[in-house]
């Protein structure tokens, strides 16, 4: 069965990958979401089956890959409780991101393509969460990165694109190189790559050191920190971050699934996985947890100054994932899991939603050119905010043996805030602040952008894009090349303009758009509400995850006895948050203008992501280039060719030419050689 | 007294044959040389058929003056054969536009003899008069073309360097004789042998091997064969660059090891400065070079140092190396002056411009072909046979433990290398220059045909039988 | 004594000659230079005992080898004055490496370790009952040497035959008679009768 | 099968053929050579068939004593095995891929092309080692022909430096030879891995051969030569150049530095490790900024080599395997990379980046397999680039985390001059019009390279296949160089556990 | 007394004599002849004194055949200075080098 799961997709990308144009649209998008809805009713099974404890885990080899001495690596899929969750989260959001496709690509050219790509990001996926060793976690690892590569580049004749497909390649690269030496000390310690035999050695190897680079470090800080760098790059944590906005280039379905619900979390998965090996080390989590706060307050500050509708959505992302990263980084690695999961359903519901909205908006992402969509695209409007709900996590704590009642966020978010409190240490104080106020922030930035893009008035006749789709310039897709567009004098009337429509009228999605989006509200408002228990309750959730993930019920069991300030504390956060955008965007919508104009210098700041591009630009990306060009002109042909084959050869020329000008002619020349070849002679025999 | 005419047979079939031709080329004048060239090459053969030394019926004629060994013999059949190629070379090189000389064949056949006398010395004196009689003849057959200017002055760097060696040959065998009281080679072993090399043996050590030098053309006693070899008519240059070379190394050899033996340490650092000093400045120097002839002198400098690698050996192993070396570069060498008398203009005019092989592949593809051969091979590339001899020359260098000497020298060969593959890119990458006349020489083309085969890798079916003859012709000299 | 007077006079003599055979600039003067050596060195053959040799050389070199030098001096009819007198440039060098290589060798050959001659035969050469020097030198050549002496000859023929090859050749200034050419010429081929007819001129 | 001398046979094969292009026509002689390459990879193929894993090291031996030192000897083991295969795989390919581009001299072209395959399958099967030696040098002189005769512009200059450097380097190791074999007495390659030579002598006979497969691999700072051989080659000889020659200096590495002088191989470690972390950084940045196609690949083959290096060096099984794997994965993935400059090239007739651009809109076949191979070379796991690098990184790691750290940066420098390079050349507009009007691959393209990619994605996906027949040499060869193996800076101490150890010990322990 | 030492100093002298005239000589070549006649002529009185000194009659033989040679080459060189001459009219040394590098 999970190998119907793991593998239904690859054929189905095979299918129309290679068989692209022959078979045409219809068959390979046909193929591909059958094959996913296939898996995702596979997955649910499973899932079900271990909440239920009829399900054990299992191991299913499928072949033998690598094997060379002690390295033995094997093609096997794994499942357990922490796999079930993904399976669930990965084969449903790509299913409906598959059927949502149908309508939202429905005028590209190139379908096959994309459908084959979606599909063998999912196997890629799908075979990282089943990996029961960890050189076939990086297969899938990097398998997502491929897909990744090639759905955000996937319109390729867009620059921008290719940049950040290629940027988002490269840099998680250099999380897999973190990655890489963690299998590499990995192996070098436990001698063995397979999962559960390292997090059965795990322990016994605190306390032992291992020489890195001249230092003698703590074994297991250094490789739970090595790996955590490769999670780092996945997930988009501070400093490897900067893909992942730039992601966004991909059609949106793709940002749903890829840069929202799935591949983003793998790096919070893999610290879940290897949980146990991350308890053997204090300094790693204190790492992990410092990394992941940050993480979450950064993105969210940037999230609030964006313009770019997804861009937005992905900097929360991003922030989110920091918070799952804390939760790890204090122990709490059911919460974490379950804010996966719970923020699965709803960030790709968001980026679904934002999807929507740019396809009625004909591909305008800038929210400026919004406002006013609240009743032209009432469906969405809807599945937006029920998502912008989940985020900002409204819900009602449990007061006085009620049941706790909210949206998924509301039970995920709270846990992992109360879980940083309730650890304790200086450092799960500091995550618990900075979740605070990261969530301030996020219902902040969330509501903003409910804001700008369904109230208000609407602005869409500056928009170029509008402005294309009314002049019947039809562009299938956002096309940043065309030099045209600002020769040409915008020929609305001031009517059209004065009302901000231009006399555009966005129509809502088809039905293949909007069942998706149906089915991921309905998993935003109810995920929390059904899975808490399963996830993060003391009893039960130790039952469920069943040693798959190192599940502190200490530790959940501590979130109870918080305080109660503490519990309501990112509720309050979430007010402020919404009372802050509702007075900026709706109330007063000239507050922004004087904000940006007195805090000029913070906005720009935000607003530039705070300059890590041009950072990255200048300390990395010229050097090397600088270096490249350095090394090839100076070094390779400058000193190499030069003293080494051309110095030779220069040499020899010289020797010629000396040999040439004593080869005079001339008999006396001769002779003399001759002489002194003699009186050489002799005067060594006289020194012998 | 018998026996002793017997053990020199070949020398007096040679010269028997040589007079004879004498006679009737004066008798006959010019018109004969052909068939006076013909019987000159059968002299030859008959010579080398009748050569003692080979399977040990050699021994010691005229009171130890003359030897007939194993080893003289196998440097005779290379001379021999050597000098039957430029005969032969001769015919249609002079024959195409000027007058053939009868005499041609003949001052040839005196070379020969006095060639012959040269590796077959077990005496100073026969030395010396050998080595004139084959260098008198040699400086006139350098001038032969005597209304060319260059071979006129070929003549005369040739005669007056040539006789300065002489004299400093000489002046060593008059120390070595003075001070060893003898001018018998085991003498002089004997001599050296016992109470070690004195002051006055050694000086006259380091002039003999300054004259020797001179002969085979190692550097600093180079200087002339460039500009004999230029001057020189082709077949002559062929004839000089073979048999005389041969002979030259086959004797410093015979000096080296019979004479010299016991003082070998003395003279084997001069051996290995001359090697080293050959093969580095016959590689550079050739690079520049703009004619044909010259650069085969420089990679005949260049290839002497190689041998002499094998001769710093100084073991049986490190004499049959040289033998080996010598043999094989014999055949690479004619085979490539093969080449070069075919290099005629449009107007039959020879042509020593390198350039002017210009994209030899597409006017003369199997010409081309020959040449690339030949060069790969003088340059030591496997799997072409021209490999082996230098293979079988470090490897004595190496048994004899002069690593050191073996992996410098291997180091220069890649020098060489250079400008054998520059020969070979302008015949194949360089767009083609004039096409040369079409010739129509079945005996050219077939020793170039036989040349090309063995220094092609069916050489290597070679290999024991010349291993064997070395072997037995070295094991002769110890 | 007189011995020892005889030798210098005769050494310094052929030394003193022999840098004005290389010195003069005249080659007519070398020629004469040269041959004063060879007298010279001829009676230091005479003074060590060597007759037939010191005679040798006087026929041999005097009488044909300096001869011919001469000879070819004057029929080469070398402008002389044309001759740029003067030395090769670098002749600091090669004076310092000739020096070197002359001490060098007399260091070498009078040294005590250069190695000992045995002298007490000499005494045996000169006795008045040994044969005399040109029999001595006789007995050698004929027997032991024979072989030598014919490869000699040879070279001597050598020489003979590349100086002809060499030299002679056929001159297109002068006409040579060739006797066999008069001898075979017939009347029919030298004679032609015609009988031309008026007006037409004759055919030559 | 037992008596038949299958190896000559494989030998004798394209030298035949050779012959027969030579007195052929031009389009005879492209079938022949064709039939002969075809004909020759089925022997390969039925080699690999038949050779028996884990059974006699040395199979297939022929032995004729021909003279003196010099005998006929050939036998391969699995390492030889498989790069026959390699060699008789990309054959055939190359003639395919000179089939429409080389119209002069094309009898010369395929004759030189089958002198070459039976010198390189020679290199494999010698078990002499001056056979060896021949057949490794004599590749230098069709190569040079082929560089020379059907290069690009400056062919001349990349033609001499080819040969001059790679003979300089491969001269000295004669030497050492002659050496080696006067000590031993033997010429006979399996005698000689087992002779133990004194260690100072190693010293300078591991030099002598570092020289010749240093500059072969080619390894930093000897590398210069290699780009402009690239470049100028056509396109089928810089598949060779990439696909087998340079896997001679890896395989004379691992049959002769290694086994033969293990101690200077330990001794000399830190040369080898520190050329070749030089020469992943350095030339994965060179690669970085290079704007013809061609020299790009070579700079990153340059690169991916010293992933041999390092491996081969790394004194355990999975550097050596690693290391062995490299150099397969390289010469498909490389030699496929030049195939695909190939294909663009003979259509437009630059290397010129910056000339192409958007392939993908009208190229579709030809960048999907582009991008195969791009990611192959960048190491994608599931491609053969994967595993081997993979292995050789976790044996330099083992050994020294220097090493291991310095060369893993080579996967982001790799994976960013290859994606820069594919997306200017496929991704984006066309630069010109030229290029956005190149026709798709034609049939032949295709049925030369999607053999490649299917190697790629099965030696990605069940390396077994060609790591089982190496296994039991690279058993022989640790068991032969353990008695030298250094060090590892990367020890574990072990310490008291913080918590209560389970009884099961980590196998961790002894590395 | 006259002992051996002095003949071979004499010897020497001519030696270096000989050499000297080969290659400081740029006038004409018939001098250079003369030269090699100096070196042979100390390699005579080499010979010769070695010779009586030793009571060993080779020497004197070994110097007769020197002399027979040099005769010879004097032949052979004065031939080829005669055609040299001939073609370029010319013998002085300075102008032979129509060959080099």
């Amino acid at each position: 069965m999970i190998q119907a799961i793991v593998f239904l997709p690859l054929a189905a990308a095979l299918v129309a990958g290679l068989g692209n144009r022959m078979i045409g649209n219809f068959a390979a998008k046909l193929v591909t979401t059958a094959a996913l809805f296939v898996s995702m009713f596979l997955s649910w099974p499973i899932f079900i089956g271990f909440m239920a404890g009829t399900e054990q885990s299992a191991l299913h080899p499928v072949l033998n890959w690598i094997s060379s001495g002690d390295l033995q690596v094997d093609w096997a899929l794994r499942v357990d409780a922490l796999t079930s969750v993904m399976l669930v989260v990965v084969t449903t959001v790509s299913a409906l991101v598959h059927l949502y496709s149908w309508g939202y690509m429905a005028e590209d050219d190139s379908q096959p393509r994309f459908f084959a790509y979606l599909s063998l990001f999912t196997f890629a996926m799908l075979m990282l969460v089943t990996a029961d060793n960890l050189v076939q976690m990086f297969f899938g690892w990097e398998g997502v990165g491929l897909a990744s590569y090639l759905l955000i580049g996937f319109w390729y004749h867009k620059p921008s694109a290719n940049a950040a497909a290629m940027k988002a390649f490269v840099v998680n690269r250099v999380g897999d190189f973190g990655f890489s030496l963690g299998i590499f000390a990995t192996f070098l310690v436990f001698g063995t790559v397979s999962i559960p035999e390292i997090l059965e050695a795990a322990p016994g190897m605190t306390g032992s050191t291992i020489g890195f680079l001249g230092m003698r470090l703590d074994t297991m800080t250094l490789i739970c920190i090595l790996l955590f760098i490769g999670a780092c790059g996945k997930s988009a944590q501070l400093g490897l971050h900067t893909w992942l906005p730039d992601a966004m280039e991909g059609p949106t379905p793709v940002s749903a699934l890829i840069h929202a619900a799935t591949m983003v979390t793998a790096g919070v998965f893999m610290v879940c996985r290897l949980s146990p090996m991350f308890e053997t080390s204090d300094i790693a989590l204190t790492v992990v947890t410092v990394v992941g706060a940050a993480t979450a307050l950064f993105a969210a500050t940037v999230g609030t100054v964006q313009n770019d509708i997804k861009r937005v959505i992905a900097y929360s992302t991003c922030s989110q994932l920091g918070y799952m990263f804390f939760a790890a980084g204090v122990g709490a690695y059911g919460a974490a899991m379950f804010h996966l999961f719970t923020h699965a359903f709803f960030k790709a519901l968001l980026f679904l939603g934002a999807g929507s909205v740019i396809h009625a908006m004909h591909h305008e992402q800038d929210m400026r050119f919004y406002g006013a969509l609240r009743r032209e695209i009432p469906i969405t409007f809807w599945a937006m905010t029920i998502g912008t709900l989940a985020i900002t996590g409204v819900g009602i704590i449990q007061v006085a043996g009620l049941p706790s009642i909210g949206f998924a966020g509301f039970f995920s978010k709270d846990a992992i805030i109360e879980s940083a409190f309730a650890s304790g240490t200086t450092v799960g104080g500091l995550a618990f602040a900075v979740g605070v106020f990261a969530a301030l922030l996020t219902s902040f930035y969330s509501w903003r952008l409910v804001f700008l893009t369904f109230f208000g008035k609407a602005r869409w006749a500056q928009s170029e894009h509008i402005q294309h789709a009314l002049h019947g310039d039809h562009h299938d897709h956002p096309d940043d090349e065309d030099a045209g567009h600002d020769s040409r004098p915008h020929e609305a009337s001031p009517h059209q303009v004065a009302t901000g429509t231009g006399g555009y009228h966005p129509h809502e999605s088809p039905w293949t758009m909007l069942v998706p989006l149906a089915v991921l509200s309905l998993g935003a408002i109810a995920a929390g509400m059904v899975f808490h228990h399963a996830f993060i309750d003391v009893e039960e959730g130790a039952h469920f995850w069943a040693g798959s993930i190192a599940f502190d019920a200490h530790l959940m069991h501590e979130i109870h006895e918080v305080p109660l300030w503490v519990k309501l504390s990112p509720a309050g956060a979430m007010l402020i948050g919404l009372f802050v955008a509702w007075q900026a965007y709706i109330r007063n919508p000239s507050l922004p203008g004087r904000f940006v104009a007195h805090a000029g210098l913070l906005h720009s700041f935000l607003y530039n992501k705070w300059y890590f591009d041009e950072l990255y630009q200048i300390v990395f990306i010229r050097p090397s280039v600088w270096l490249g060009r350095v090394l090839w002109k100076r070094g390779d042909e400058g000193m190499i060719d030069r003293f080494g084959p051309d110095g030779a050869a220069a040499a020899v020329m010289a020797g010629t030419r000396i040999t040439a000008r004593i080869q005079t002619g001339y008999l006396y020349t001769y002779a003399l050689v001759m002489l002194i070849g003699v009186a050489a002679a002799t005067t060594w025999a006289m020194a012998q | 007294m018998a026996n002793d005419f017997l053990l020199i047979l070949p020398e007096e079939i040679i010269c028997v044959a040589a007079l004879a031709l004498m006679l009737a080329a004066a008798w006959a004048g010019d018109r004969a040389a052909p068939v006076l060239t013909w019987l000159a090459v059968v002299a030859l053969a008959v010579a080398a058929f009748f050569l003692p030394g080979i399977q040990g019926t050699g021994g010691e004629a005229f009171g130890g003056l003359f030897v007939a060994d194993g080893f003289a013999a196998f440097a005779k059949v290379v001379m021999f054969a050597g000098a039957a190629v430029s005969l032969l070379m001769a015919m249609s090189w002079f024959g195409r536009d000027r007058d053939y000389r009868a005499e041609y064949p003949v001052l040839i056949l005196f070379s020969v003899l006095g060639m012959s006398i040269m590796v077959s010395a077990t005496d100073l004196l026969t030395l010396y008069v050998g080595l004139e009689l084959q260098s008198l003849a040699a400086y006139v057959l350098a001038s032969f073309q005597r209304t060319d200017t260059r071979s006129a002055e070929a003549g005369l760097k040739y005669f007056v360097l040539g006789s300065l060696a002489s004299g400093i040959l000489l002046y060593g065998i008059s120390l070595l004789y003075g001070f060893t009281g003898t001018t018998m080679f085991d003498g002089v072993a004997a001599a050296l042998g016992t109470d070690g090399v004195s002051q006055g043996e050694l000086f006259g050590l380091v002039f003999v091997f300054a004259g020797l030098a001179f002969k085979i053309s190692a550097v600093p006693f180079h200087m002339w064969t460039p500009d004999v070899y230029e001057g020189a008519p082709t077949p002559v240059t062929a004839f000089f660059a073979s048999a005389p070379k041969v002979a030259a190394v086959a004797l410093l050899v015979r000096v080296a090891v019979e004479a010299m033996g016991p003082a070998t340490d003395s003279w084997r650092q001069i051996i290995i400065f001359m090697a080293l000093a050959s093969t580095v400045l016959g590689g550079v120097a050739a690079i520049g070079q703009r004619n044909i002839k010259r650069l085969l002198a420089y990679s005949s400098i260049n290839n002497v140092g190689f041998a002499l690698v094998g001769l710093a050996a100084g073991t049986a192993e490190g004499v049959a190396a040289v033998l080996f070396y010598m043999t094989v570069y014999v055949a690479m060498t004619l085979g490539a002056f093969l080449v070069v008398q075919r290099m005629r203009g449009a107007d039959d005019q020879p042509v020593e411009l390198i350039a002017s092989l210009g994209g030899l592949s597409r006017t003369r593809p199997m010409l081309a072909l020959a040449m690339a051969i030949f060069m790969f091979s003088l340059a030591g590339i496997p799997p072409l046979f021209g490999f082996w001899p230098k293979f079988v020359v470090f490897n004595a260098a190496v048994a004899a433990d002069l690593t050191w000497l073996a992996a410098v020298a291997i180091a220069t060969s890649v020098i060489s290398a250079f400008y054998y593959i520059m020969i070979v890119k302008l015949i194949y990458f360089d767009e083609p220059a004039p096409a040369f006349a079409a010739t129509r020489e079945p005996v050219g083309a077939g020793l170039i045909l036989a040349s090309a085969l063995f220094v092609s890798p069916i050489g290597y079916l070679f290999i024991p039988a010349l291993d064997r003859a070395t072997l037995l012709a070295a094991s002769t000299l110890f | 004594m007189i011995q020892v007077f005889v030798f210098y006079l005769f050494a310094a003599l052929v030394v003193a000659s022999g840098v004005m055979t290389i010195g003069s600039r005249n080659p007519v003067h070398s020629v004469l230079w040269l041959i004063l050596a060879f007298f010279n060195a001829a009676g230091l053959f005479l003074l060590i005992g060597a007759e037939f040799l010191a005679f040798l050389l006087v026929i041999v070199y005097v009488g044909a080898v300096a001869v011919l030098f001469l000879f070819v001096v004057m029929m080469l009819d070398v402008d002389f004055a044309a001759l740029r007198a003067g030395i090769a440039r670098y002749w600091p060098l090669g004076f310092g490496l000739a020096g070197v290589l002359l001490v060098e060798i007399v260091l070498a050959v009078l040294a005590w370790n250069a190695g000992g001659i045995e002298t007490p035969a000499r005494e045996a050469v000169q006795a008045a009952d040994g044969p005399s020097n040109i029999e001595a030198l006789g007995q050698l050549l004929y027997t032991r040497y024979l072989f030598i002496f014919e490869a000699a000859g040879i070279v001597l023929l050598v020489a003979m035959i590349g100086a002809i090859v060499l030299t002679r050749r056929r001159r297109s200034d002068v006409r040579p008679q060739n006797v066999s050419e008069q001898v075979r010429r017939r009347p029919k081929d030298a004679v032609r009768l015609t009988q031309p007819t008026v007006g037409q001129g004759v055919d030559l | 099968m037992a008596d038949f001398p299958i190896l000559s046979a494989i030998l004798a094969l394209p030298l035949l053929g050779a012959v027969a292009c030579l007195v052929a026509g031009a389009g005879t002689a492209r079938w022949i050579a064709l039939a002969t390459t075809l004909a020759t990879f089925a022997l390969s193929i039925g080699l690999w068939a038949t050779f028996e894993i884990g059974g006699a090291q040395w199979q297939f031996a022929e032995n004729a004593n021909l003279f003196g030192d010099f005998s006929w000897a050939l036998g391969i083991d699995g390492i030889a095995l498989m790069l026959i295969v390699l060699t008789a795989f990309l054959m055939p390919i190359c003639i395919g891929a000179s089939w429409t581009a080389i119209t002069e001299r094309v009898q010369e072209y395929m004759a030189a092309f089958l002198f070459m395959e039976t010198l390189m399958l020679g290199v494999f099967m010698a078990q002499d080692i001056f056979l060896f030696y021949i057949f490794f040098e004599a590749g230098l002189i069709p190569m040079y022909l082929i560089i020379g005769i059907w290069g690009g512009k400056d062919r001349i200059y990349a033609a001499y430096k080819f040969f001059l450097y790679t003979l300089l380097g491969s001269v000295l190791m004669l030497i050492a030879m002659l050496w080696m074999v006067n000590h031993a007495g033997t010429t006979f390659i399996p005698e000689l891995l087992v002779t133990d030579f004194p260690p100072e002598a190693q010293t300078w006979l591991w030099l002598a051969f570092f020289a010749s497969f240093a500059v072969k691999m080619p390894m930093w700072p000897v590398h210069t030569w290699l780009p402009d051989a690239h470049v100028q080659a056509p396109t089928a000889g810089s598949v060779i150049l990439a696909g087998v020659l340079l896997k001679m200096g890896g395989y004379g590495f691992v049959r002769f530095s290694l086994p033969m002088f293990p101690e200077a191989s330990a001794q000399l470690i830190w040369v080898i490790f520190g050329l070749s972390m030089v020469a992943v950084v350095y030339t994965s940045l060179v690669a970085l900024v290079q704007q013809d196609m061609k020299k790009l690949i070579a700079y990153s083959s340059v690169a991916h080599m010293a992933f041999v290096t390092i491996g081969l060096f790394a004194f355990n099984r999975q550097g050596i395997e690693g290391g062995l794997i490299v150099m397969l994965s390289h010469g498909l993935v490389s030699g496929a990379l030049f195939l695909c400059v190939g294909v663009v090239y003979d259509r437009l007739h630059t290397r010129d980046i910056d000339r192409y651009g958007g392939l993908s809109n009208n190229m579709p076949a030809y960048s999907l397999l582009f991008l195969v191979f791009t990611m192959a070379a960048v190491g994608l796991p599931g491609t053969s680039g994967f595993v081997g690098e993979f292995l050789s990184l976790v044996g330099a790691y083992e050994i020294n985390s220097w090493v291991g750290a310095v060369a893993t940066t080579g996967i982001i420098l790799g994976a960013a001059y290859m994606l820069w390079l594919y997306w200017r050349i496929s991704f984006g507009t066309a630069r010109t019009a030229e290029a956005a009007a190149l026709p798709d691959l034609s049939k032949r393209e295709l049925a030369l390279l999607a053999p490649i990619a299917a190697a790629v994605f099965w030696m990605g996906i069940y390396p077994e296949s060609f790591m089982a027949p190496m296994r039991q040499d690279v058993s022989v060869l640790l068991a032969r160089i353990e008695r030298a193996a250094p060090e590892s800076d990367a020890r574990v101490t072990r310490g008291e556990p913080t918590q209560a150890a389970e009884p099961h010990a980590a196998a961790g322990e002894g590395h | 007394m006259i002992g051996l030492g002095h003949y071979l100093v004499v010897g020497g002298i001519l030696f270096v004599l000989g050499v000297l005239g080969i290659f400081l000589n740029r006038k004409n070549v018939i001098v250079i002849l003369m030269a090699i006649e100096l070196i042979l002529l100390s390699v005579n009185i080499n010979l010769v004194a070695f010779s009586a000194f030793q009571g060993d009659m080779v020497g004197q033989v070994f110097a007769m055949f020197v002399l027979t040679v040099a005769a010879a080459e004097a032949a052979i060189g004065l031939a080829i200075l005669v055609i040299y001459f001939r073609n370029r009219g010319t013998i002085a040394v300075d102008d032979i080098h129509q060959m080099r590098g």
